[in-house]
């Protein structure tokens, strides 16, 4: 393993209380693998991959768990010591990542020299190297930010990433702002440099058809906690939870056409009130009074949910399969 | 709602004059506006013009103060003649005032009530006649007597309110300078070049720094732009003859200056005279310095020269001036005024602007050199002019440099003469008291005090009812309390005023009009023996007596 | 963290009271805005009561029981700050100061806010040659040079306190104008105002209906920086001496001190108060325009 | 270059506006302009020669074409009173009040750029809360009477500054730059520029700081911080670099809006400056010098406003560079 995430707790403190980004989520990335992480928007799994590289908001702090990276335990200073060396980091928009005063070469030799070990030269080298890897032409180096279209864009943040060699990069929702097209090719890129690169990935994003195309294993969050994880096609052929499922309902399949797609009623529940129990109860069409008393995790061989009628999930699941399901969203409807 | 209220009241007033004045039809003395400077610009005046208009309302008037900047004033009093009822005005001492034709003449005479200083369109053959006769009246003992008759025409009828002749403050700093080497001219103060040429440095600083409010417009021997630069022109060029502390002409670049007839001055021109370029002055140069302005090119100083039927040489350094009429004031108002022009330098100069539209005013390098006691040596116009003393003249000063900055503000002026950057306050305009609390505070500054020649009035619009009434008039200016004004207006630096001739011209002014009662009572009574009736608290016109005015 | 909201829910019925109930809330959430508020009240109550607070006429010329002038007379019982060098009670003087200074800041600032914000929709929602043509007036204004064009205005034209009202007035417009257009612009395309064409009202009433209400707090952020503006333009203008003798505000009586050398007499009393008051009611505006960008300016949310 | 020549027109537009709008502001007040002269020695005749040496007698429409070609040519007439062409005039103040608004405005930029991103990097602390209503107190304070209390103060009470003026009386120099690099000028430029400084710091350090916390916000700032840059870089290399831009703008208009604003100081302090000329041309009514000093303060707040949308260009690489791909 890579990275191991335990059991971690990312606190906002907000106006009307703290919130808990990220209650108590677990999950692995092993050696090599891409490892996607989904869900809807708010429900952690940026702030966790932002955790992890130590750049949470003035507001938030780790309030407990731990991530392990390579068996090492990060804490401030080791934070501070495998940033970009051995973690790298890409946007989802790298428009605004990039600082828009300064051309994006300028901006690649300042990692390589003040992060790396490179003398000016060598990292005007190693950037037209890295250009020359995404698909890039080395005459843009001396291009603004501006002047590169999103898929460029996306190219030269790669690039960035990349700079100094990482064994582990986290990519946060890194094709949400591009068109289809232009995704796939930034898919394909990021999937032909893991492996020759022999990366390990963790990919974040709200769009299952993604994880589906690209990754080996995927972890469903939502409302902060880990809801299912597996193998992407253990997972995508069987969910075993209904957020899952709602979740593959919602989105078009990026190799097939899609049936119809099915919205899940509602929206994630506000962390910062008291939560207990499943937090998709509200908006589960299966749920059941147990439900939010307490969770529990089940599953073995990699394949986990954290859903109490884990037992039914193949009815469940069929049932899932029908939109008029998902259009009851009171609670216990099926009780 | 306005208007009928208005209405109302105006029945209901007639109603009450009706009853009172049961001898015929009768009008309420109108509301009358009584312009004045903005605080801003002249708060003694602005002062004086709120308790005036105070002491009238006793009278049963409806007064108000207008403020008005100087351009709607000079646009309403001195361009719309008969548009305005009273204002508050004043008249500027000089040293070329201090004779007393000036005033006696331009203020009343009626050639002047169309376009002249005459602005109050006083209109009265028996004073035009008097004034156009001391002009002519080369005994002084018989001039004396006219300038008498005419104050107490001008008393009698009181065509305005004379208010105060101001005291004029300035200051030196004794540690500086010796106290007593200052000269001090009648009616102008300390600030005269009899005392530039006498004041002596104490120890090594021998620059005199004197301040001035304003800019110096031009240092131009062909044209005055304001008050200050006739300080200036005063010190680089001489002229025939200088005012002296007395007041009286005395010769200055000349040895003696002579009527030889009514029409006849004779000068007998200083020996071994010099430009500042060393070129010695001649007669052809006096000649030609009285001639150049006579063109079209020097408008500012024409008027002084036309007089003038000729000028001949008779001498080797004596010359004669022939005159179209007899004119007393010919040795103030033209000897002691023309500046001499070296001829080697304007008459090319001249020559080049003939047939130009441009005057001698708007040259851009204008020459400095003159002969007279200092050189000009630098100027900054916003900043300051430095002379140099003409240590070849034959009066020269006993300082070496004589510095004029400018220093708009009275606060700044008395901070610099604190710290050494001024050594000589030449005009001050802030509050009076202000300077003389600091003298007593820094000990080394004197403070000497001048009463001026010039005068603060209220002038009234003779054209025009109720002004056109002798008798109003002189009710409105006995209800003006004169000590008042002087306490409570000009903090008592100023002396109460009934002539246009200053008391400081002791020898023109006429002492019998100093006696001028003031008081509302008698104000009051004035009013009641011309007909004018008091009806609930309103001041109305005696019967028959109706206002046809111009439009407002 | 990042979620920006808009500046107003967008909702299709009339936004005009939430929008007034969120303008009235306001100052109770900003700490600032409240002490603003509360001095602009101290200042309206001070202008209001200015009689009773002080009974004795500003421009009266005051003497002792002597007779004579009550020239400098220094702070005391009978006269709070003193006396001024030609007999004025200087304490009369700022009570009084005030009715002119909110009289000058409301009046500018309601021209500034009312012509601003009709330029402003105007210009924003027609667009095309409307646009143009108040978009380069307001360029024009806003490169004439700010206080000499007060000067010179008041003083050819008069020194009357209305000459410089509408001075600042007609400099002023152009800023809160361009700033309301822009928002107007973003204003237009939404749902609701697109809802309310399909509906088929007319664009003046989808202009004073939906979109002005919206508009409402970012006029009342430029009403209150004018009125500091035109407060301080008038004692400048004032203090230049291009005021009006016959009323009495601070920047008078700051020229007044000034020229009357208040300075080197140390009549501190004179003229550190009414300096105070021109802080005082300027800041007060700053804070409570401050208050009301932060709420209802997305932009500068979170500063 | 198209954007410039754009701008550059658009200025020179409102420019000539502003010339014509002031020209006719001048002839059309009530009252001749004669009437600043009041003298006895004027007759009618006279009077009528003075207009037409002033060329007031010809058709207002013809007045302006007139004004306008000798504005091309850099002539703005005679000055009423002083007889001197306006230009001359001018250009002999026009350094003073250059070096005065220059002198306060680096000092105030530089003091309110460093403050202002001190001020966002110390967010949130007793500091700020204490420091930015003060900062907005000082922008509330009218200029003229911080210099009154200061000239009260610093001047007439402890004596350490000259009260006025630029320069101490009947010093010589060789030429103008001697003048103003001498120790005497500085000290008479010291208390004007200190009160002009305390004016002009707000701006620049209230809009440093509101930069500086937008742009501490922005995604770049974070991804330096993920690349493991030191905070000395990400400070200073990227926030406040990309905060600066706004400020550097600013800086530039505000050369142009201090020259006007600065007449109130230049009364209160006496500095020869074109703000008092303005100030006196106004209360002497010298019309070609009011309008002409009127006008040398727009030219140069037009010109500035160029200079800003210039630099604006040169300095954002977005606008300077057009986009590609």
């Amino acid at each position: 393993m890579i990275l191991e995430v335990d059991k971690l707790q990312i606190h906002y403190s907000t106006r009307s209380g703290v919130a808990r980004a990220v209650d108590g989520a677990s999950f692995v990335v092993p050696e090599g693998r891409i490892v996607g992480l989904v869900g809807e928007s708010g429900c952690g799994k940026t702030t966790a991959v932002r955790a992890i590289m130590g750049v949470l908001a003035e507001n938030g702090r780790q309030a407990g768990g731990r991530v392990v990276f390579k068996g090492q335990t990060m804490d401030e200073a080791t934070t501070r010591r495998l940033r970009w060396r051995d973690i790298a980091y890409v946007p989802q928009s790298a428009m605004s990542s990039l600082d828009p005063v300064y051309t994006v070469g300028s901006q690649l030799v300042e990692v390589l020299t003040k992060r790396g070990t490179h003398s000016r030269a060598s990292a005007r080298a190693r950037s037209a190297e890295l250009f020359d890897l995404v698909g890039l032409s080395e005459r843009r180096l001396a291009d603004y930010p501006h002047q590169f279209s999103g898929g460029m864009r996306q190219r030269a943040a790669i690039a960035m990433a990349l700079a100094l060699e990482p064994s582990l990069l986290l990519a946060d929702e890194p094709v949400t702002a591009l068109d289809v097209i232009v995704q796939r090719q930034i898919l394909d890129v990021l999937r032909s440099l893991q492996q020759r690169l022999h990366l390990s990935m963790v990919l974040v994003t709200h769009d299952i058809s993604v994880v589906a195309y690209l990754c080996d294993e995927v972890v469903v969050m939502y409302a902060g906690q880990v809801v299912e994880s597996g193998p992407v096609r253990e997972v995508l052929a069987r969910p075993r939870h209904p957020y899952t499922m709602g979740l593959r309902n919602a989105f078009p399949d990026l190799l097939s056409d899609a049936l119809e797609l099915v919205p899940i009623a509602g929206s994630p529940p506000d962390l910062s009130e008291p939560l207990s129990g499943c937090r998709f109860v509200p908006r589960c069409p299966f749920a059941q009074p147990a439900c939010s008393i307490d969770s529990v995790v089940t599953g073995s061989d990699g394949h986990r949910s954290a859903c109490r009628r884990d037992a039914e999930a193949d009815t469940i699941r069929t049932a899932a399969l029908d939109p008029r399901t998902w259009q009851r969203s009171s609670s216990f409807a099926m009780s | 709602m306005k208007k009928l209220l208005a209405a109302a009241a105006g029945v209901v007033a007639l109603g009450l004059a009706a009853t009172a004045a049961a001898q015929g039809p009768t009008e309420k003395v109108r509301k009358l506006n009584l312009y004045s400077w903005p605080q801003a610009a002249f708060p003694q005046s602005y002062q004086a013009a709120q308790l005036i208009a105070q002491q009238w309302r006793q009278l049963g008037l409806e007064v108000e103060v207008k403020p008005l900047q100087r351009q709607q004033q000079t646009q309403l009093i001195w361009f719309s003649r008969d548009k305005w009822d009273v204002t508050m005005w004043r008249m500027v001492g000089r040293p070329e005032r201090s004779d007393p034709d000036e005033f006696l003449y331009s203020l009343y005479h009626s050639s002047y009530a169309e376009k002249g200083y005459n602005f109050i369109g006083y209109i009265n053959p028996e004073y035009d006649k008097l004034a156009e006769k001391q002009r002519t009246q080369l005994d002084r003992e018989e001039r004396r007597k006219t300038a008498f008759a005419l104050q107490e025409i001008i008393n009698r009828d009181q065509p305005q309110a004379f208010l105060v002749h101001p005291k004029s403050l300035m200051a030196i700093n004794k540690a500086i300078f010796k106290e007593d080497s200052v000269v001090n001219q009648s009616g102008i103060g300390i600030r005269n070049i009899w005392t530039f040429l006498k004041i002596e440095p104490l120890g090594a600083q021998k620059d005199l720094i004197i301040n001035s409010n304003e800019t110096i417009n031009a240092t131009n021997p062909l044209y005055i732009g304001g008050a200050v630069d006739s300080w200036v022109t005063d010190l680089i060029w001489d002229r025939i003859m200088r005012i002296g502390p007395d007041g009286m002409p005395q010769p200055w670049a000349a040895e003696s200056v002579s009527w030889a007839d009514d029409t006849t001055v004779d000068v007998k021109l200083r020996a071994g005279m010099k430009w500042h370029d060393g070129k010695p002055v001649t007669v052809d140069d006096v000649i030609f310095s009285f001639q150049a302005p006579a063109g079209d090119k020097a408008p500012m100083y024409k008027p002084f020269v036309t007089d003038i039927v000729a000028i001949e040489q008779t001498g080797d350094m004596s010359l004669r001036f022939k005159l179209k009429s007899p004119n007393t004031t010919f040795l103030t108002a033209t000897l002691a005024k023309i500046n001499l022009i070296p001829k080697h330098i304007w008459e090319p100069v001249l020559k080049d602007l003939a047939g130009k539209p441009e005057t001698a005013e708007q040259l851009k390098e204008v020459s400095k050199i003159g002969s007279g006691p200092f050189k000009l040596v630098r100027w900054a116009p916003t900043e300051e002019i430095l002379l140099e003393k003409n240590a070849d003249h034959w009066a020269a000063p006993k300082i070496d440099r004589w510095i004029m900055r400018i220093v708009p503000n009275a606060e700044a002026t008395l901070g610099m003469m604190k710290r050494g950057e001024l050594n000589f306050i030449g005009m001050f305009g802030g509050d009076p008291e202000v300077l003389v609390k600091f003298a007593k505070d820094n000990p080394d500054i004197a403070v000497k005090s001048e009463v001026d020649i010039g005068f603060e009035y209220v002038a009234f619009n003779n054209r025009r009812p109720p002004f056109d009434d002798t008798a109003f008039r002189r009710a409105l200016s006995v209800a003006i309390d004169r000590r008042l004004m002087v306490s409570a207006a000009w903090s008592d630096y100023a002396i109460p005023a009934n002539s246009h001739v200053s008391p400081v011209l002791s020898f023109w002014h006429d002492p019998a009009v100093d006696s001028f009662k003031t008081g509302v009572a008698d104000a009051k009574k004035i009013l009641q023996d011309a007909g004018y009736r008091v009806v609930g608290g309103k001041l109305y016109y005696p019967v028959g007596k109706q206002e046809k005015l111009a439009t407002e | 963290m990042a979620e920006r909201a808009e500046p107003v829910p967008a909702r299709a019925s009339w936004p005009l009271l939430p929008v007034l109930k969120r303008m009235a809330a306001m100052p109770l959430k900003d700490p600032f805005a409240f002490a603003g508020l509360v001095i602009y009240l101290l200042f309206v109550l001070v202008a209001v009561f200015a009689d009773q607070l002080a009974p004795v006429d500003p421009l009266e010329i005051l003497f002792t029981k002597a007779g004579k002038l009550a020239a400098n007379v220094p702070p005391g019982v009978e006269f709070p700050l003193g006396t001024t060098n030609l007999g004025r009670d200087i304490y009369a003087q700022l009570v009084h100061g005030t009715r002119s200074a909110l009289a000058v800041g409301l009046s500018a600032a309601i021209i500034v806010a009312t012509v601003g914000t009709i330029v402003g929709l105007v210009a924003g929602y027609f667009g095309g040659t409307a646009d143009a043509v108040l978009m380069r007036i307001a360029d024009m204004a806003l490169s004439l040079p700010f206080l000499p064009f007060v000067i010179v205005l008041t003083g050819f034209l008069g020194a009357s306190t209305s000459n410089i009202v509408l001075a600042v007035a007609l400099l002023l417009w152009p800023n809160s104008a361009r700033v309301i257009r822009s928002q107007v612009l973003t204003l237009r395309e939404r749902a609701y105002v697109e809802a309310a064409r399909v509906t088929g009202a007319s664009a003046w009433r989808i202009l004073f209906v939906h979109i002005a209400p919206n508009i409402l707090p970012l006029s009342f952020v430029y009403a209150a920086i004018a009125i500091g503006w035109a407060i301080i333009t008038e004692a400048s203008v004032s203090f230049l001496g291009f005021g009006d003798s016959t009323s009495v505000s601070w920047g008078m009586m700051l020229q007044d001190a000034f020229a009357s050398q208040a300075l080197s007499r140390g009549q501190y009393a004179w003229f550190v108060p009414p300096g105070i008051c021109i802080v005082l009611v300027v800041v007060a505006g700053f804070f409570i325009s401050r208050g009301y960008e932060e709420v209802f300016m997305p932009r500068l949310r979170g500063r | 270059m198209r954007l410039v020549v754009e701008r550059f027109t658009h200025n020179a537009l409102a420019l000539l506006a502003v010339t014509t709008i002031l020209f006719f502001m001048f002839r059309l007040m009530p009252g001749t302009p004669l009437a600043a002269f009041i003298n006895e020695n004027l007759n009618a005749d006279q009077q009528q020669a003075m207009l037409e040496q002033f060329g007031l007698d010809k058709p207002m429409w013809q007045q302006y074409f007139i004004y306008l070609g000798n504005l091309l040519r850099g002539e703005m007439g005679l000055s009423f009173f002083q007889r001197r062409p306006v230009t001359t005039i001018l250009l002999e103040v026009l350094p003073n009040s250059v070096i005065l608004t220059l002198t306060s405005l680096i000092i105030a930029y530089a003091f309110g750029v460093l403050a202002g991103a001190w001020l966002a990097w110390k967010r949130g602390s007793w500091i700020e809360r204490v420091a930015v209503p003060a900062v907005l107190a000082t922008r509330a304070a009218p200029e003229f009477w911080i210099g009154m209390v200061l000239l009260a103060l610093l001047s007439f009470n402890a004596g350490w500054f000259p009260s006025g003026g630029a320069s101490s009386p009947g010093l010589a120099y060789n030429n103008n730059w001697q003048r103003i690099f001498s120790l005497d000028y500085v000290h008479h430029l010291a208390l004007p520029v200190l009160t002009l400084a305390l004016y002009l710091q707000g701006l620049p350090l209230l809009l440093m700081r509101s930069n500086m916390l937008e742009v501490m916000h922005e995604e770049f700032v974070t991804m330096a911080r993920m690349k493991g840059l030191s905070e000395w870089r990400i400070v200073i290399g990227h926030a406040a670099r990309n905060a600066l831009l706004p400020v550097v703008t600013a800086f530039a208009l505000g050369v142009g809006l201090s020259m006007g604003g600065n007449v109130v100081i230049e009364t209160v302090f006496s500095w020869p400056g074109i703000g008092r000329l303005l100030v006196q041309a106004v209360s002497a009514h010298d019309y070609p010098v009011a309008q002409g000093a009127f006008l040398m303060i727009a030219l140069v707040l037009a010109v500035m406003n160029f200079v800003a949308d210039l630099l604006y260009m040169v300095l954002d690489p977005r606008v300077s560079h057009g986009r590609k791909g």
